[in-house]
């Protein structure tokens, strides 16, 4: 059953809040706030596409072009137009929230690897219409002079308020996702995952709760687009390829699917693999990052999420041989 | 409702089928009446299941109406034939095995519940208050169908008896008032077969109209008011239990010819 | 100018021509992927590594070593061959949940690692291979063909005719598809079913080498090219009917037609994007592939 | 022809299967009962080798066969019809029945093969009927009767059958029982696991009741037809 | 059983190794200078030979007794051509490996990335991306303070081969370029400066950086019958098109590559088909070619002595754009020391005159890329499958 664990949900929060003190004081760590910033915005992407993948079973290798979506919907509308930030933010996952929908709605009727093509091949579109588009987008070159964000004055303007900022809304969108996987919703995603033909026997409007888990995932990962838009002031479609959403397939899959925690964990890890620690292998980094991630799927088919479970399994296992 | 339904809860007239030239169903008659179990049996691949099929809305017919309480259902879609009060169980055991016994139940409480995606993500006092109704429910369907104490096993984690109550309680959830059940007995031994038995029996109390596909046919005349015989699609006998027990049709298609081989 | 003019009719061929001979390329890599499907329903994403190293080994054995080409060609496709397997051993047979999304992880993380090698030992940069049969264009009706185009097609039509005689008529390649069917199954009929999975390996690997050699005299090779190539293999292979060969074929040629005529007639920027487009709308119409069965599908796991 | 001897069997570290030691003698037909989740089917996949965490020996002609592989123990002409048919359902009928042979084709044994085909056929003739048709849309009973003939056709010696009569229509598992004892009658020596005791005492020669994993009791079928336990247990009264 | 234990416990050592793995802070006096190179990914050929170059530039003045005592500590981090990492390296950095100046990223992309804090934390910056965007803030109308760059702009090149162009009388063109940031900003200035020299663009085409044929875009281009084709690509895709063009006979039509083309290996790699094809390179790349006469002789022969003898490999005109902001640095560091702003100053001020590999630099406070096309392009061809200086 799954029932909300206060403990590991309180010790997380004073995790975020502490991590940024602590690291001020060990100059080894001093830059981890910094990557922790991407770590969190991908967890937004991850939090939402771990529903969708791991709760309701549908595979989705577009999820980058929302991302995408909500950086270029901020980037153009506060460069070129200069409305206010937190507006343009809120109209980026409307757009996305729509393109969704009208992809959803014929896609997530396909399965398995036609479903994968699918989101693959969206993906890749609107890639090449960020690419394109240059009088928009600005093309590959991309797009600059985006603002920072603020609000009431307070401008977010340093690593550490950033932080704050993305890890806000991180952990709100974390615990608003473990409300939903608990509720009537949560359980018809669940449902539908294991036999689409019971569930709608049971009455649950498989399709639509398909699309609706779909749109969610999209609003959040446009969220997490705004955000990077307005933290990096700056934007380019290579950011938002096929790779990058393949990148968080891996991260889903290195964290866990099954359970949300994973999608932190998964997208925590693949920020600071990629971004601090393989940088010591230097050219033999895409070797080692292909390494770890091939031994994690042969020995933790379950991702991290799993360690506990296989580690308590040794112990029992001790236990009752001895 | 015209004075010709009345009564009878499930029409279905001139019901046929086709998939790819091949004809599962032709020109199927019949309905059932409120409150009675009506069974339906013929030879493995006579078309029972089809049927069911059609009756809960995983296909539409090739021709044909059916009707609920009067209302055409053909074109509906399966979840939402379940909102009306139809539900069922699967020949192949369609349990959600990655859930607690609990849980597969309380997915059956769906329809009969609303909660907005919002209202739970923020959880909302009047969503959890819900929740809390809805457990209960659940629990007090455990009990009728005997499960109760294994309500936090994994559904997978049951034997095949536990599993095949499991799928009629979760149907029973959904607070149909017309229950299809596709074969409840099959691959139970005859201790674990009269226990089914009792438990429909119980159901048919309860006033909800049961239809029933089975081999069994102890199961079949201990517990049914009504028997349909399919075979190749057809319909080729309806009537009381005892009639259609010593029909030749039947006997000839689908019982065998000696009282004694049955088993 | 004393140069010929071009007529509409005459680049409208020219379109035609190089949308079915890139379209053949994409044919090579999607049928590749059919045969570790029907096996194993897996969709190998490290296909596209296999046609790179198809062709950096061939330049390697035939430029750089001098090995005549009758020597070098089955040369490479053995040693791709046993990358395959290797790839088999090393990276699929050990999982022992497998999932979707284990298994592609699995082929990614497989190609990343046979990416990172190839550029380790090769470098970064493009190489070039000799063509089989010289680089004098070939005219007809105003438009041009590469010789070496003549290969690939020819290499195409060898491969399906042998794999479609394999897998309808021998008793290994129906044993093959019962392995994807019900692995269980298969082994009570006496089947071994890892050796069977090994062989789809290895014969994938294979082609995946043979569409390496005959592609690279016209489009160089570097270690990076494998995804792209997987992902158009991917494309063909989803839009002509997972586990087709006469679907992978027709899903090649189908997606480099329209990318051809889309760059020709519409917008070259956009000619990957009126493929896929074209792809998406198949799919909704026909949610399992031009070719493959709808029947067939409902059996099948993934 | 085939013994168990202290055979334990384990799912998920936990045992299925508690010391079981049984004996099926040649040319007889022997039965297992026992209520659902006792432990039959996985008594069948261990000694057909798809289980693989195994404890005890497993002898057949004199040779220890446990710890082989599914399709080694084939080989030795111990052939399973799997719970739930198991077929190819998106080959055809015949691709079916042909890989059922499938290490004689190996061994390129063209004419037994085609001999045993006719056989085959001969003996369920809707089979040849729908020789063409994929295997997946054939009915239960012919989906059963399929599942049987590709079982044949690799010549077992010991036939082991996991309920063949579930699921299946009265006439049809009169017919498939009619089957049992045929194939009986010409020299194979079959294991039966079946829910349907009744049936299956009346078929078999000799019989064990299995509950939870364990041995409780054995004897004739016919001394178990009449033991008052089995009555009430297994036969409703 | 026990081998995947040992595996299981393995792998979790390895993410544990990775979390202690942070280094060291060692407390120095090198002189510290930051360099951000897309070393690996797609843009390798950029990043790698500027890593190589660097390096070895590095090594030449360590060896040579360092810069006033003092070694020259370089710290190089791989982009992968990505817009995040570069931003995340460059951060780094500044702010915990406290560098003196930073020079690269690679792209222009990655470059617009990094500029906004090179601005925020008052750093110097000498990227080696092609854009005139990165040093010039287009919204303030001024050069951006803290930021320079080395490599001539596409709108150079684009003039260097427009005025070659006009010279020979052509003055209706074909465009084709490739989708990355490369040939879409190497599209937009000829676009842009077409009408300034008279020229008019009959056919626009595009294709992709892994595309294997561009006969259908040479197609269309054909049935246009310009006068020129002038090409903006890197990477395998300059030399399939090459090819293409021989293979549809359109020989007849002169065919200009980008400065991009700037390798030998690629003439190599068009087997034959490069033959009459012009291009507008830097000094760096035709050295032996050049006059004894001129300036740049003998730096652009040191260079490419030392790099092909060095790391066995032609040379690419890519590695020139880190030696001339690594000495550029190097002659700040000398004079001023590790003060940013100073190295800032000096840059701006007292460079002038630098002969560098791609031309002699003149910066000053509204030009912050210090060169001009006529003296940072000479127009080549191919000839007899090496480079020639064109008339």
């Amino acid at each position: 059953m799954l029932r909300i664990r206060k403990l590991p949900i309180i010790i997380f929060a004073l995790f975020i809040i502490v991590f940024p003190l602590v690291s001020r004081l060990i100059p080894a760590i001093q830059n981890y706030p910094d990557l922790m910033i991407f770590a969190g915005i991908y967890s937004l992407i991850t939090i939402g596409l771990s529903l969708l993948m791991g709760y309701a079973g549908q595979i989705s290798l577009g999820q980058a072009a929302f991302y995408g979506i909500g950086a270029y919907v901020s980037a153009i509308l506060t460069a070129t137009y200069g409305l206010n930030p937190w507006f343009c933010m809120v109209i980026g996952m409307i757009v996305a929230a729509i393109v969704a929908v009208l992809v959803g709605v014929p896609s997530l009727k396909l399965k398995g690897h036609y479903l994968a093509m699918a989101t693959l091949a969206f993906g890749i579109i609107v890639f090449i219409i960020f690419n394109e588009e240059v009088e928009w987008t600005g093309g590959p070159d991309g797009m600059s002079g985006i603002p920072g964000l603020s609000l009431f004055g307070f401008a977010f303007d340093s690593v550490e308020k950033y932080y704050y900022l993305v890890w806000f809304f991180v952990f709100s969108v974390f615990v608003f996702t473990i409300n939903v996987i608990q509720s009537r919703t949560g359980r018809a995603l669940r449902a539908i995952h294991s036999s689409e033909a019971a569930s709608s026997a049971m009455g649950i409007n498989v399709s639509r709760f398909k699309v609706v888990v779909f749109v969610y995932s999209a609003i959040l990962a446009s969220l997490a687009g705004s955000l990077y838009a307005y933290y990096l002031n700056f934007i380019n479609p290579s950011t938002f390829d096929l790779f990058f959403s393949i990148k968080l397939l891996i991260m889903i899959a290195l964290g866990g699917m099954h359970d949300i925690w994973g999608a932190i964990i998964g997208a925590f890890l693949i920020t600071f693999l990629s971004f601090e620690w393989l940088h010591f292998f230097e050219e033999f980094e895409v070797i080692v990052y292909g390494v770890i991630l091939l031994l994690v799927i042969i020995f933790l088919p379950q991702g991290m999420v799993g360690i506990p479970k296989i580690l308590k399994g040794l112990f029992n296992k001790k236990v009752s041989n001895g | 409702m015209d004075k010709e339904s009345r009564g009878k809860i499930l029409e279905v007239e001139k019901v046929s089928m086709v998939f790819g030239g091949l004809m599962a169903l032709i020109n199927i008659h019949f309905n059932a009446k409120e409150g009675m179990v009506k069974a339906i049996i013929g030879p493995n691949g006579a078309g029972k299941t089809t049927l069911f099929n059609i009756i809960t809305g995983t296909f539409s017919p090739t021709e044909g109406v059916v009707r609920f309480r009067g209302k055409p259902i053909q074109k509906l879609k399966a979840h939402e034939i379940a909102e009306l009060g139809i539900s069922r169980t699967f020949q192949t055991i369609e349990l959600f095995g990655n859930m607690t016994v609990l849980e597969n139940v309380m997915v059956g409480c769906h329809t009969r519940t609303r909660s907005s995606f919002i209202a739970s993500g923020l959880r909302l006092p009047h969503d959890k208050h819900k929740e809390e109704q809805i457990r209960a429910k659940a629990m007090e369907i455990l009990e009728f169908v005997g499960l109760a104490e294994k309500f936090s096993e994994s559904a997978d984690s049951l034997p095949l008896g536990g599993r095949k109550m499991l799928e009629i309680g979760r149907a029973l959830a959904t607070e149909p008032t017309l229950l299809c059940l596709d074969e409840p007995a099959a691959g139970l031994n005859e201790t674990e077969t009269e226990k089914a038995s009792s438990l429909i029996n119980a159901i048919k109390e309860k006033g909800i109209t049961v239809l029933l596909v089975e081999h069994d046919m102890k199961v079949v005349m201990n517990i049914s008011d009504e028997i349909m015989a399919l075979n190749y699609g057809e319909k080729i006998a309806e009537g009381l239990s005892e009639e259609i027990q010593n029909n030749p049709k039947v006997i000839e298609a689908y019982l065998g010819s000696s009282e004694e081989d049955r088993a | 100018m004393p140069m010929e003019k071009i007529t509409f009719a005459n680049q409208l061929l020219q379109y035609l021509i190089t949308g079915l001979t890139v379209g053949s390329t994409y044919a090579m890599v999607a049928i590749g992927f059919n045969i570790i499907y029907n096996v194993t329903e897996i969709i190998n994403l490290a296909q596209g590594e296999f046609v790179m190293l198809g062709g950096l080994v061939m330049v390697f054995l035939h430029v750089a070593a001098g090995l005549p080409i009758v020597l070098a060609f089955p040369l490479t496709v053995i040693i791709v061959t046993l990358v395959g397997m290797l790839l088999d051993r090393l990276a699929i047979r050990p999982i022992r949940q497998p999932s979707v999304l284990t298994l592609i992880i699995a082929t990614i993380a497989a190609s990343i690692i046979i990416k990172g090698i190839a550029m380790f030992i090769w470098g970064k940069d493009p190489f070039d291979l000799p063509a089989f049969s010289g680089r004098h264009p070939i005219h007809f009706l105003g438009a041009v063909i590469q010789p070496q185009y003549f290969w690939i097609i020819g290499f195409l039509i060898v491969i399906v005719i042998f794999l479609t005689l394999f897998f309808e008529k021998t008793i290994i390649g129906k044993a093959m598809s019962a392995c994807a069917d019900n692995p269980g199954a298969a082994s009570l009929v006496g089947i071994n079913v890892k050796r069977m999975i090994l062989l789809s390996f290895a014969l994938s690997a294979a082609i995946g080498a043979v569409a390496g050699i005959t592609i690279t005299p016209i489009s160089l090779m570097e270690y990076d090219r494998g995804a792209m190539l997987a992902i158009k293999g991917f494309g063909a292979v989803v839009l002509g009917g997972l586990g087709s060969f006469p679907g992978a074929i027709l899903g090649g040629l189908i997606l480099g037609t329209i990318e051809s005529f889309g760059a020709g007639l519409i917008h070259s920027g956009y000619k990957d994007a009126f493929a896929l487009i074209v792809l998406l709308g198949a799919l909704f119409l026909r949610p399992s592939g031009l070719l493959g069965s709808i029947e067939v599908s409902k059996f099948k796991r993934f | 022809m085939l013994k168990t001897e202290g055979l334990t069997a384990y799912y998920d570290n936990i045992p299925a299967l508690k010391g079981i030691s049984i004996n099926v003698p040649k040319g007889q037909v022997v039965t297992i009962i026992g209520a659902n989740g006792a432990g039959k089917s996985t008594l069948l996949k261990a000694i057909s080798g798809l289980i693989k965490s195994l404890e005890g020996r497993i002898i057949y002609k004199e040779k220890n066969i446990a710890g082989l592989l599914s399709n080694q123990i084939v080989g030795l002409g111990i052939s399973q019809v799997p719970e739930g048919r198991q077929l190819f359902s998106h080959l055809t009928v015949q691709d079916n029945i042909n890989l059922g042979a499938y290490l004689k084709f190996k061994r390129r044994y063209r004419h037994e093969i085609d001999e045993r085909i006719k056989e085959v056929f001969g003996m369920f003739p809707i089979l040849e009927k729908r020789s063409e048709q994929i295997a997946g849309t054939l009915s239960g009973g012919e989906q059963q009767m399929l599942a049987i003939a590709r079982a044949l056709m690799g010549r077992p010696k010991l036939l082991l059958l996991d309920e063949p009569s579930m699921g299946l229509a009265p006439l049809i598992v009169k017919e498939i029982f009619e089957v049992i004892e045929r194939l009986n009658q010409s020299g194979t020596t079959i294991l039966l696991v079946e829910q349907n005791a009744r049936a299956a005492l009346k078929t078999a020669d000799y019989a064990y009741v299995l509950e939870t994993g364990e041995l409780v009791l054995e004897g004739s079928a016919k001394d178990l037809s009449g033991n008052i336990k089995v009555k009430e247990a297994y036969l409703g009264g | 059983m026990k081998t995947r234990k040992m595996a299981i416990i393995t792998t979790v050592c390895l993410f544990g190794f990775g979390l202690l793995l942070t280094p060291t802070m060692v407390f120095s006096e090198n002189l510290k200078v930051g360099a951000v190179f897309s070393v690996t990914g797609r843009t390798s050929f950029l990043g790698d030979p500027e890593k190589k170059t660097a390096e070895m530039v590095a090594e030449q003045i360590n060896n040579a007794g360092g810069i006033n005592g003092k070694k020259l500590e370089l710290i190089i981090y791989d982009t992968e051509g990505d817009a995040t990492k570069t931003n995340l390296a460059v951060k780094k950095l500044i702010t915990k490996d406290k560098v003196c100046a930073v020079i690269g990223p690679s792209l222009s992309g990655t470059s617009m990335a990094v500029v906004p804090l090179a601005e925020q934390y008052k750093t110097p910056l000498i990227s080696a991306a092609a854009s005139y965007k990165i040093t010039w803030d287009e919204k303030k109308n001024k050069s951006r303070h803290w930021v320079f760059k080395t490599p001539q702009t596409d709108t150079m090149a684009v003039e260097a081969i427009y005025t070659h162009l006009k010279k020979r009388g052509i003055n209706k063109i074909a465009i084709a370029s490739i989708t990355t940031g490369f040939g879409k900003s190497g599209h937009g200035e000829l676009v842009r400066l077409a009408s300034k020299y008279g020229i008019t663009i009959v056919e626009d085409e595009s294709y992709g950086p892994k595309d294997t044929d561009m006969t259908v875009q040479l197609t269309k281009i054909k049935g246009a019958a310009p006068g020129a084709i002038v090409n903006w690509s890197v990477g395998p895709t300059q030399v399939v098109i090459l090819r293409n063009w021989k293979d549809l006979g359109m020989t007849e039509i002169p065919f200009y590559q980008s400065h991009g083309f700037g390798s030998r290996k690629n003439i190599k790699l068009a087997a034959g088909a490069a033959e009459g094809v012009f291009a507008p390179l830097g000094a760096v790349n035709v050295a032996e070619l050049l006059p004894a006469s001129h300036p740049q002789k003998a730096v652009t022969m040191g260079y490419m002595k030392n790099y092909t003898a060095k790391y066995n490999e032609p040379l690419s005109s890519f590695g020139g754009h880190a030696w001339d902001a690594l000495h550029l640095v190097a002659k700040a560091l000398k004079a001023v020391g590790c003060d940013r702003a100073g190295i800032r100053d000096y840059l701006e001020n007292k460079t002038a005159g630098f002969v560098g590999q791609h031309g002699i630099f003149n910066f000053s406070t509204n030009d912050h890329i210090g060169l001009t096309f006529n003296e940072a392009f000479l127009m080549v061809v191919v000839k007899g499958d090496d480079w020639a200086l064109a008339k």
